[in-house]
């Protein structure tokens, strides 16, 4: 039962890749890629690994997905209707060909590892010098707290970048309005927003909170108030802000700040990123609360593109 | 408290003040400038061999950093090249009288990014730490391309971005593998079965298309040529040794068995194809920068013909020495060369090598810094890049290597020619033609930058024994990988 | 049902995953269309790592945190591309503006 | 199996017949709003269903409140998007045959 329920999703997520990759239209195929990260969620939940699950349908088929829609649009916008060119027939062939041996090596390899629980047993004797129960916490914000700090700085650089790309007369505005001209639609989005945008900050807030014991964590709690910002903003609540904006710098860099600072502080009693005996849950949900916050406020702007020139603007 | 986090932390706390500074983001230049110099000293002045785990957390689960023989090379040399980048860039990215524009602000949180980033990569010996690296050299080093010219940037983007997936597939597998992505751990369990071999070519492959060796060069050039002095010279000087640096580690290091006389004669050949067909190419050119940018891919040939020389070799430290000077002397030319280009194309009236008549009599002391730039390049005495090509040299001939020999001397005439373009028209002409003399800081620095890439030939024993003590075999009794005789 | 290749499943579809993409990346001639397959590719690389990370005691959270790591830098950087493609597009000039290039653009 | 388990899989089957007609609905009606009719109106009753039975499997009030939580989020999700949809649709069609 299970093995046939786990066979028809794992055809399932190969079709609609096939859909996501290969439909002409470029929304259905972008549609289709929000529908793929839904059924890896669904897979990540087989695998029980629930963390997962939940990153993957917030950031992979969420924030991947209102992000490559919203990029389609500007572009029609702009005249590049987003078809592509049909590549001549045996370039194709070519392609397929070197696709088809390059997976079936790689499958050969995929089947020659033995599946284990590798480091399961080692973590789970760990944990409870951390004093929290969600291994994955443990993994992201303890162990390997090293890369995850480094992986927030990516991705206040990846917003960064973002706004160097703005033409010469945007700086410093904000960017392209989302919101939504239409005034009757913009009324039901916006009242949504409303409601949503407290409710997503409490969810959030939860998200964190139960992310030490319970599947969740930062970026997971981050994701859900970034879609509660940018419905917000589709809806007219809330206005997009400038990229010079003090406040907004702050929140930005609050995340990766107090990490850093944290991780200072150990380093100075020893090591750096060490956690005292005893304080490390609570230094652990210190940085997730910031990080929280930071990643909500960069993955929306994120989205939200580079500064526009703001004559462009309504 | 230790260099090897401090040496990362540092640019990421400046990353955040120079965000929160915004137009006040260039007074954080002379900031940094003692600290990571004395950061640099204190990582060089460790023992030999000092490590730690991050927080404490053991391997496997824990990211060992460590202060190898190549980190001590190359983060003081990065150290060095960002200094005088940032002092140059520093001059050129006043925010002007209406306020900054998104440049001013933005260029100095990459760049301090990509400083982390490559520190980081350099001082870790965690394979999935690395994968994290080297994005935040990517995105650093895409966005600063895309200051110059946004098509070869999304060009650069889209391939790096298929490397960085490579990578990260081998990085994949390799867990799957063995329950670690720790090198030091790897060395000791490595089996050359098939998921190694294969996560081991995907991974090379992925890192040979970020330090753009022939022939996966294609997007180096017009992104190279393209992007602002100080942009171009970090890409060229530093990014591409990234992946350098990971590949020596993963062959010689990690996996010694796998490294086999095929394989490193296929890189070897890449390297040694990449030299001329660089050469050639730089030989073409009638623009400066472009001539600029395919010496790059001239240049990283010569890091890759090195492997089979390492590998082969009875006793690696002569050709091991080679490598990383060449590596090093590279670094320190190439941000040497763009920068000064940068200035001599700024007082120029065009773009083209016609254009440069008569700026050695305007600017002497930029065309002097091209010069012992591309002294050091061309491989003549004294200079690091003559040390380093003649180690190889030796290696090569010792060897029986003709092929790789031969490479190595006609590489060294194929640059000579054609560096020796752009100087001869700069020192022709009767004429001085007026340029506005920018601030002194921008000269000086990519004079400082030369004139260091010279000194390393001076200092050539001196850095010879240094990089031999630096060799992965320099302590341990074993020789090099038996699968090479 | 114990076919040895269900243990294999998620990881395989991992693979196949991978090789659609990859073939995605070369046919589609669209940069935004190679972003979305550079996406799919990401997506069958991390469920191998979570496919093989599965044994008899649950599976391993230490390829999970790896895959949230990957997870969120996919984004970061499918953010940059898909800007980077909408100032392309927005700037169709070639970019050869070919005398005093560099001199104009550090200014 | 007690009386709840066959209330459980009674509901589950029901809720998923909904969908399943809804979905049809989808495919299967011509222009936009019946679409729209099919699947908001079938597709909610069957998220209905299904929440309900699994909130019953589960037995424990917490949950429920959370099953419930979730149900609310959908409605109203499947609500405003549907409001979207609708007005964007008609205004397609004025645009395109204008009365």
């Amino acid at each position: 039962m299970t093995a046939a329920f786990d066979i028809l999703l794992c055809v399932m997520i190969l079709g609609t890749a096939g859909a996501a990759l290969f439909l002409r239209d470029p929304l259905a195929a972008i549609v289709f890629l929000i529908v793929l990260g839904n059924l890896l969620g669904l897979a990540w939940l087989t695998l029980d690994a629930v963390n997962v699950a939940l990153a993957e349908i917030a950031i992979g088929a969420g924030v991947t997905g209102v992000l490559l829609i919203l990029a389609r649009a500007r572009l029609v916008a702009l005249g590049d209707n987003v078809v592509c060119e049909p590549m001549p027939l045996w370039a194709r062939l070519g392609a397929i060909a070197l696709c088809a041996g390059f997976t079936a090596v790689l499958s050969c390899v995929v089947l020659s590892i033995t599946p284990d629980s590798g480091l399961t047993a080692r973590i789970e004797a760990l944990m409870p010098r951390i004093g929290i129960e969600n291994p994955v916490t443990g993994v992201l914000l303890a162990f390997r707290a090293y890369d995850t700090l480094l992986e927030t700085f990516v991705l206040l650089g990846a917003l960064v970048a973002v706004w160097s790309l703005g033409p010469d007369t945007a700086w410093p505005h904000p960017p392209a309005a989302l919101r939504i001209f239409d005034p009757g639609l913009r009324s039901v989005a916006g009242a949504f927003g409303r409601v949503l945008l407290p409710m997503a900050l409490v969810m959030a807030a939860y998200l964190v909170w139960a992310g030490s014991d319970l599947p969740g964590g930062a970026f997971q709690a981050g994701t859900v108030f970034a879609g509660g910002l940018l419905l917000a903003a589709i809806g007219g609540a809330i206005g997009l802000p400038r990229a010079d904006s003090p406040a907004l710098r702050l929140v930005l860099v609050l995340g990766p700040l107090v990490f850093l600072m944290i991780g200072l502080a150990g380093a100075v009693l020893g090591r750096f990123l060490l956690f005292p005996d005893g304080t490390a849950k609570m230094l652990i949900v210190t940085i997730e609360y910031a990080l929280a916050a930071s990643i909500a406020v960069t993955l929306a702007l994120l989205v939200a593109g580079s500064p526009a020139t703001p004559d462009k603007q309504d | 408290m230790s260099p090897i986090d401090l040496l990362v932390v540092t640019p990421l706390a400046f990353m955040i003040l120079a965000i929160l500074a915004g137009n006040r983001a260039n007074w954080l230049v002379p900031a940094i400038m003692p600290v990571m110099a004395g950061l640099s000293v204190w990582l060089v002045l460790l023992p030999h061999d000092a490590a730690h785990v991050v927080g404490g957390w053991e391997l496997p689960l824990g990211i060992l950093l460590r202060a190898d023989g190549i980190a001590r090379l190359m983060v003081p040399a990065t150290t060095v090249c960002f200094l005088a980048v940032g002092l140059y860039a520093r001059s050129e990215l006043l925010p002007g009288p209406g306020g900054g524009s998104a440049r001013s602000q933005t260029f100095w949180p990459m760049m301090y990014l990509m400083w982390a980033g490559t520190n980081a990569g350099f001082l870790t010996t965690d394979l999935f730490n690395l994968y994290v690296a080297i994005e935040m050299v990517s995105l650093a080093a895409v966005a600063m391309a895309a200051l110059g010219s946004l098509q070869a940037a999304l060009r650069y983007f889209l391939i790096a971005l298929v490397g960085s997936l490579a990578y990260l597939m081998g990085v994949a597998l390799l867990f799957a593998n063995y329950d670690t992505v720790d090198t030091t751990l790897l060395a000791g369990i490595g089996r050359p079965d098939l998921a190694t071999r294969f996560a081991l070519a995907v991974m090379t492959a992925g890192l040979l298309i970020k330090t753009a060796l022939f022939p996966l060069h294609g997007w180096l050039p017009p992104a190279h040529a393209a992007a602002p002095a100080p942009a171009s010279a970090l890409l060229s000087a530093i990014v591409v040794k990234l992946g350098f640096v990971i590949l020596v580690r993963l062959w010689f290091e990690a996996f010694p068995e796998s490294a086999g006389s095929a394989v490193m004669h296929l890189l070897g050949g890449m390297g040694a194809l990449a030299v001329l067909y660089g050469s050639a190419q730089a030989m073409r050119q009638d623009r400066l920068k472009p001539l600029v940018a395919y010496s790059t891919v001239a240049q990283i040939g010569y890091l890759f013909l090195a492997f089979p020389l390492v590998a082969g070799a009875q006793h690696p430290s002569g050709a091991w020495a080679g490598m990383m000077l060449h590596g090093v002397a590279h670094m320190l030319a190439k941000a040497a060369m763009f920068l000064a280009a940068g200035l001599m194309l700024k007082a120029a009236h065009g773009d083209r090598i016609a254009d440069l008549v008569g700026l050695a009599r305007a600017m002497p002391i930029t065309v002097t810094a091209f010069g012992l730039a591309a002294v050091s390049l061309m491989g003549l005495p004294p200079s690091g890049g003559f040390t380093a090509k003649f180690l190889l040299l030796h290696a090569a001939i010792e060897q029986g290597a003709a092929i790789y020999a031969a490479v190595l001397v006609i590489g060294g005439l194929m640059a000579a020619i054609y560096l020796f373009r752009p100087l001869a028209v700069a020192f022709s002409g009767s004429d001085m033609p007026a340029v506005e003399t920018g601030a002194p800081l921008r000269a000086a620095a990519p004079l400082a930058l030369a004139v260091i890439a010279i000194a390393l030939g001076f200092a050539g024993a001196a850095a010879v024994d240094l990089l031999v003590a630096a060799s992965p075999w320099a302590n341990e009794a074993h020789s090099p990988p038996e699968a090479v005789q | 049902m114990d076919l040895p290749v269900l243990d294999h499943l998620f990881a395989l579809t991992g693979a196949l995953l991978v090789g659609l993409g990859l073939c995605g990346f070369i046919v589609l001639r669209h940069p935004l269309r190679q972003l979305l397959a550079v996406n799919v590719v990401g997506a069958g690389i991390f469920l191998i790592l979570g496919g093989l990370g599965r044994g008899g005691s649950g599976t391993d959270p230490f390829p999970q945190a790896l895959v949230i790591t990957g997870i969120v830098v996919a984004v970061a950087l499918t953010a940059f591309g898909a800007a980077m493609i909408l100032r392309v597009a927005a700037e169709p000039a070639p970019e050869n503006r070919q005398a005093g290039e560099d001199a104009g653009e550090t200014r | 199996m007690t009386w709840l388990d066959y209330a459980v899989i009674v509901l589950l089957f029901t809720g998923v017949f909904f969908y399943a007609a809804g979905s049809l609905g989808l495919v299967r009606f011509p222009d936009a709003s019946s679409r729209l009719h099919a699947l908001t109106k079938a597709d909610n009753v069957g998220l209905g269903l299904v929440a309900l039975a699994t909130a019953l499997h589960w037995g424990s009030p917490a949950i429920a409140a959370k099953i419930f939580a979730v149900w609310l989020f959908a409605i109203m999700a499947a609500g405003m998007t549907a409001q979207l949809l609708a007005r964007t649709a008609k205004d397609d069609d004025e645009a395109r045959d204008p009365p």
